[in-house]
């Protein structure tokens, strides 16, 4: 499903003036507070009327002003978890998370899981749910929230900071589900969030935007990767994200990737062999050597060669570099440049330590 | 001077024209508060400052004459009205009242528009005639009792009710409605409006404007609106 | 208890207790489309409508029983529509009082609800949009609910209204004992007689009694609702 | 207009007025109270007092001005206290119309302004609290604004009961001229006389256009406030 | 200020059971959702009333259910800032700021900018200062309930994941700011959020929590340095807390700090020489070598030794090194530890990228 958007308006102080195609998968709307997220997926959801936009998900018109078309929001089925979750105080959790279910189209649960107990197993709320709202905890409120959308059965889903009340753990349970709901189901998702951890593990395409435009757009990979558009994510969330593929799952609880650049150990990723996957390398997590490092825990050490030097303001630089066909982000002093005589063309050395690309920074490779 | 009248709402265009003609005459001021016989007889018990009490019942003048609070001697049954049917309509023809009427025929499935008969005065002498009359039983369940004399007219004024029991007084001014028939007066106990001097009346005003209620310029004023005068 | 009512009396209670339960239902699906229209809706007219919901309010009961028969009467516009084609007669029955009581205590009823509904986030009823039930669905799911206490509290003061009512029904549909004569009624007409306090004392107590039995089961049903919103 | 009104009718539109714009000033902090009171507290004697503020709808407005008659009047229990320790005298003078207007108008603001209490979120109460608000501070900071529309309707639906009040209030004051006589009271006395309906008529026109006109400005007022509170 | 608290109370399926200890400083709240941090928070501000508990600010009671004494909120002088930011919907934005104002005692503004002023630019809502709170998005509706609880001159600061709604770029603004209050003014706060770099930053003292109980107590560097502690946060988040101090600032925008285990070089640290920073270094960023390398980009190779291995359930392993007085965490491979033959007491290098330690994660030196 391919979303077009297109919305202009204006309030006091902050005008937007915007339009994007959201492909297939996954689609990340990233800015800073108050940049118009919320807006622009209220104006998807059809709950606030832009005074000129075009909004339409695959054939379908969603909302026209030019041609005065706008579909009330209960028939756009898409389900929408609030940045404020919006629970009905009158009704128990469960009721709350069935709500949509009054009303979705009818048929037998689809696709992996969307049946009540394995949304409430994940998301860990069973015990909640003869509970009602008023007493949750915060993120106990946002997991009831995020199952109700989802048992919703929307064709699409639009889910503003959905995590950010939620522990790390609990995050790590959520983010494969959402993954899988992505992948298997097909289901695209638009989604806010800060943390570019979440946004790189998921996204397929990423929409950054500033005071209500569009400032870029591209596949996760390309945005993510651009050394450009580093600092607005913040650099230490800087990185490039590669594809690998599962080559062996080896019996010290780590498994061997091919990147195209030489081969990957990293601890055990659920894939099967021969399956693709994409890892995505912070900047700052890698090391450059002149000479192939000996007597060294790291365990990753690919040859590739400097494509280009990016100085920034401060006392860092981001080097770009050819892994084979991929591209890696390295992130290095200025004094190392200098001293290691880095400048594009040379070959030097990669060093990865083996634990340093987190467990979500491991994604399913998105459709 | 100011002189406080407490006057049953029926008394309203007659008193109010004695009492201009009074005022202009004297410079005194007349203040009248209308309302039901029963309510000011219980203001006055409960020491309203009055000076004037014009009931449209005895029985709320014999309160307030229990409670001490007439001046002796000028307690006086002032006029007197009559009871008669009405009909909806201009052109309804006149009845002979008395024991051979066929009341219950004429009503048909309508309602006899009436005040309340047991606690409205006009009721109750509608009531006490038809069943001197023997008519009370054929009719009984047909009445349709209302709030006031007032209300039972206009029952009959709208049509609702074809047929209603009303004081004379009330049926003068309504062009929607026809007297057919006048209640003979031995079918009830006489219609009276006692008036009284009370108690707390200090001044010559006070005096002078309740005289000048039965002068021969007052009575004519309520002969005017079709109450008899009395004495 | 039998002893110190009369038939009468029993009838009356009875049928206070017949008319202003059937007015307060009936007026109940009115009452809350028009305080939902006056919360939510914007329309030409809605002053005007506004004003007449309140007109009985404002007006002196006479009068407005006086234009209830006008309209409402055998004669009435309403009336005549009413009885040739749907053979419904108001005037003289009990109907008529109920109607009366009903329209006396419509603004106090709309405006509890009014309240209630002004009152309800409308962020809920989005989200319920998102969740795909329609207008309706979403009044009936959530707004409804949410509302419930206001419900109550407009369907109670229309009650005891009903209860109380007095000037525009007996203008309306006159005092037919067994038919029209409501408690308030019988009440009125021992206050017109001399001495007659005590009687009216005792019917006073039992419409008190009706009254507050109302309110603390209406209280009762309210808190329990609002509680199961506050999750306790 | 001068030519359409006597001056009797004149001062009964003036008294109108001013006895319900007294009763309803007057009764507001008294409203406000007992709806706090009933919507937040806890105490003994609760369903008592919810009671008792009912009973003024519950009763026939007969009895109600009876009672005050008895209670009020000259030689009522509170009525010889006032008028011999504060020399403040109620009965028949405007201001026994205004009590007796206020008392029968006093359910129906209790009850619209208990209702935007009860909608208050506590959560911004506490908020308020721990901004070191004490309990006064926060009602008058935080909670009153916040049912400012609440309190409006409260207080228009007992303005315009307190307008069209009557049976109360001339069975208490009785209904005289300059000192007592609504506008209510003068429509009853003119459907009292035969060929009164036109002047009455006039006057019922004049009573529905006060009300609207106050009508409207409340709701104008409310809506002003509550776009003030949605932030548009 | 000390906080002493001390707390029993059972809701239907969650009870609470705690006493700890906060000294002055930050103490931070850990724990998953639904753990019970608001319900702790709030019983501190006087919203929540327990079955049982105590709570004293130094000498102050604020709650004492056994002698039956509980001091009302507005009395304990407590700013708070909700999980849901409760700005007061009648009030603009300004007037939200300066509620607490007409309530605090009376006196000039105490610190550093706790003007109004100054918080408005801090928190970059200038241009919200007119609007009503419905408009706001949810950033700007947190960065004004910030504002508005610090402004109110409390003696004590609650923050339920204050920071959770807001971009890095506006955290990286606000968390030096929460500092000065920390150290300048010597204000103890109470936090909550989900975010160890956060905590790790911020706190004094950690308290982790668990399903209602408190589970480990202590000095944020030792808690956040206890590998047997590690696994609860996170991996990814595992590291030591070491102080240094600021030696030079260099010509390149590097800072040279002395740890005490040699030199170490850091992208500028806003510090006056002879100053002691706290630097918080995550175990997966420290690689260890058996040979000191040479021709790498990492500037910072520090002579440790090792002291304990502790060895996870999956394929890594957290090294604890003495590195002279402090203590180091470094995350490797069980193969690496096998490869480069680690066990206690074996003398190894360090290696410790410059631009590995984030700017959140250098600290000032709390109390
Ligand atoms: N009705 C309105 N009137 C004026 N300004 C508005 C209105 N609605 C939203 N805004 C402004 O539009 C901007 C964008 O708001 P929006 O909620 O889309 O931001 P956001 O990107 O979701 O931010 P956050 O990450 O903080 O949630 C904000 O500055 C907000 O104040
Ligand atoms: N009144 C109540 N009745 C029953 N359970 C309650 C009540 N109030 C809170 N709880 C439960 O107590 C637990 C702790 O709630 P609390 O809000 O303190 O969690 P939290 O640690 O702040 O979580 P989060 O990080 O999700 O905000 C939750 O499981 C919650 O459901
Ligand atoms: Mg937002
Ligand atoms: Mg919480």
């Amino acid at each position: 499903m391919t979303l077009r958007i297109a919305l202009k308006h204006r309030f006091e102080g902050f005008s937007l003036d915007l339009a994007f195609e959201a492909p297939a998968g996954v689609t990340a709307l990233f800015g800073r507070s108050g940049s118009g997220k919320t807006t622009v997926i209220n104006a998807v959801a059809g709950l606030f009327r832009p005074d000129e936009g075009r909004i339409a998900a695959d054939g379908v018109v969603l909302l026209d002003t030019g041609a005065g078309r706008c579909l009330p929001p209960h028939r756009r089925r898409i389900g929408y978890v609030f940045q404020d979750a919006r629970l009905f105080p009158h009704l128990t959790v469960r009721q709350n998370l069935l709500f949509g279910r009054w009303f979705a189209p009818a048929g037998p649960d689809v696709g992996p899981g969307v049946g009540l107990e394995r949304i409430v197993a994940l998301l860990g709320i069973a015990p909640l749910l003869d509970r009602r709202p008023a007493t949750l905890s915060g993120g106990e409120r946002q997991r009831v929230a995020i199952g109700r959308a989802i048992l919703s059965n929307p064709r699409l889903l639009l889910m503003d900071e959905p995590l950010a009340a939620l522990d790390e753990a609990r995050k790590g349970e959520i983010l494969p589900y959402l993954e899988r709901l992505r992948d298997e189901l097909g289901l695209p998702i638009l989604y806010v969030s800060h943390s570019v951890a979440e946004v790189a593990r998921l996204a397929t395409t990423v929409v950054l935007m500033e005071a209500g435009r569009v400032t870029a757009i591209g596949p996760a990979s390309t945005i993510l990767s651009d050394p450009a558009i580093a600092p607005v994510m913040g650099l230490r969330e800087a990185g490039a994200m590669i594809s690998a593929r599962v080559v062996a799952q080896e019996a010290d609880g780590l498994t061997r990737l091919d990147t195209g650049a030489g081969p990957v150990w990293l601890p055990r990723i659920e894939a099967a062999e021969g399956a693709t996957v994409r890892l995505r390398i912070l900047a700052q997590d890698v090391m450059l050597a002149t000479r192939r490092p000996e007597g060294i825990s790291a365990l990753n050490i690919l040859s590739v060669t400097v494509r280009d030097i990016h100085l920034g303001e401060g006392p860092g630089a981001l080097v770009r570099l050819s892994a084979g066909e991929a591209t890696i982000l390295a992130r290095v002093t200025r004094r190392s440049v200098d001293a290691l005589d880095l400048r594009a063309g040379r070959p030097v050395f990669a060093v990865l330590k083996a634990v340093s690309v987190a467990r979500e920074n491991v994604g399913r490779a998105g459709p | 001077e100011e002189v406080v009248v407490f006057a049953a709402a029926s008394m309203k265009t007659a008193l109010d024209a004695v009492a201009a003609d009074f005022q202009s005459a004297t410079g005194h001021t007349v203040t009248i508060s209308y309302a039901g016989s029963n309510a000011l007889a219980k203001q006055i018990i409960e020491g309203a400052p009055t000076d004037i009490f014009l009931s449209a019942a005895v029985n709320w003048m014999d309160e307030v004459e229990k409670a001490g609070l007439v001046t002796e001697g000028t307690r006086a049954d002032l006029f007197g009205n009559t009871l008669v049917l009405v009909a909806h309509g201009t052109d309804a023809a006149p009845v002979e009242i008395g024991p051979g009427l066929d009341l219950a025929g004429l009503l048909g499935d309508g309602k006899l528009a009436m005040a309340m008969v047991d606690a409205v005065p006009a009721g109750q002498y509608g009531k006490a005639a038809l069943e001197s009359l023997g008519l009370w039983p054929s009719v009984e369940a047909s009445v349709a009792q209302s709030e006031n004399v007032r209300a039972a007219l206009m029952l009959v004024s709208t049509g609702e009710a074809p047929y209603g029991i009303v004081y004379a007084t009330d049926a003068v001014a309504d062009d929607a409605v026809t007297v057919v028939g006048t209640f003979p007066d031995d079918s009830h106990k006489p219609i009276v409006y006692p008036g009284a001097l009370l108690t707390g009346a200090a001044d010559a005003a006070d005096r002078a404007f309740f005289e000048a209620l039965s002068s021969d310029a007052g009575d004519a004023k309520f002969a005017a609106q079709g109450f008899a005068i009395l004495n | 208890m039998t002893d110190w009512l009369t038939p009468d009396e029993w009838r009356a209670v009875a049928l206070s207790l017949r008319v202003s339960f059937w007015a307060t239902l009936v007026s109940l699906p009115f009452g809350l489309l028009v305080a939902y229209a006056l919360a939510r809706w914007n329309f030409w007219g809605k002053p005007l409508l506004n004003g007449v919901v309140h007109l009985p309010l404002i007006l002196p009961p006479v009068v407005t029983g006086y234009l209830l028969l006008i309209i409402f009467g055998r004669r009435g516009a309403v009336g005549q529509v009413l009885d040739e084609w749907f053979g419904v007669v108001l005037a003289f029955r009990w109907t008529g009082a109920a109607l009366a009581a009903g329209i006396m205590a419509f603004p106090l009823m709309v405006r509890a609800m009014r309240l209630a509904i002004e009152a309800v986030d409308p962020r809920l009823e989005q989200a319920a949009g998102t969740l795909g039930a329609s207008r309706p669905w979403v009044f009936a799911t959530v707004t409804l609910p949410l509302i419930l206490p206001g419900v109550i509290a407009g369907a109670i003061l229309a009650f005891a209204k009903a209860m109380g009512e007095f000037g525009a029904t007996i203008t309306f549909v006159s005092n037919i004992p067994g038919q029209t004569q409501t408690l308030p009624s019988a009440i009125y007409a021992f206050l017109q007689v001399p001495g007659g306090e005590p009687q009216a004392a005792r019917l006073v107590a039992i419409a008190i009694a009706i009254a507050m039995a109302a309110l603390l089961l209406s209280e009762w049903v309210a808190r329990a609702v609002a509680r199961r919103i506050s999750g306790q």
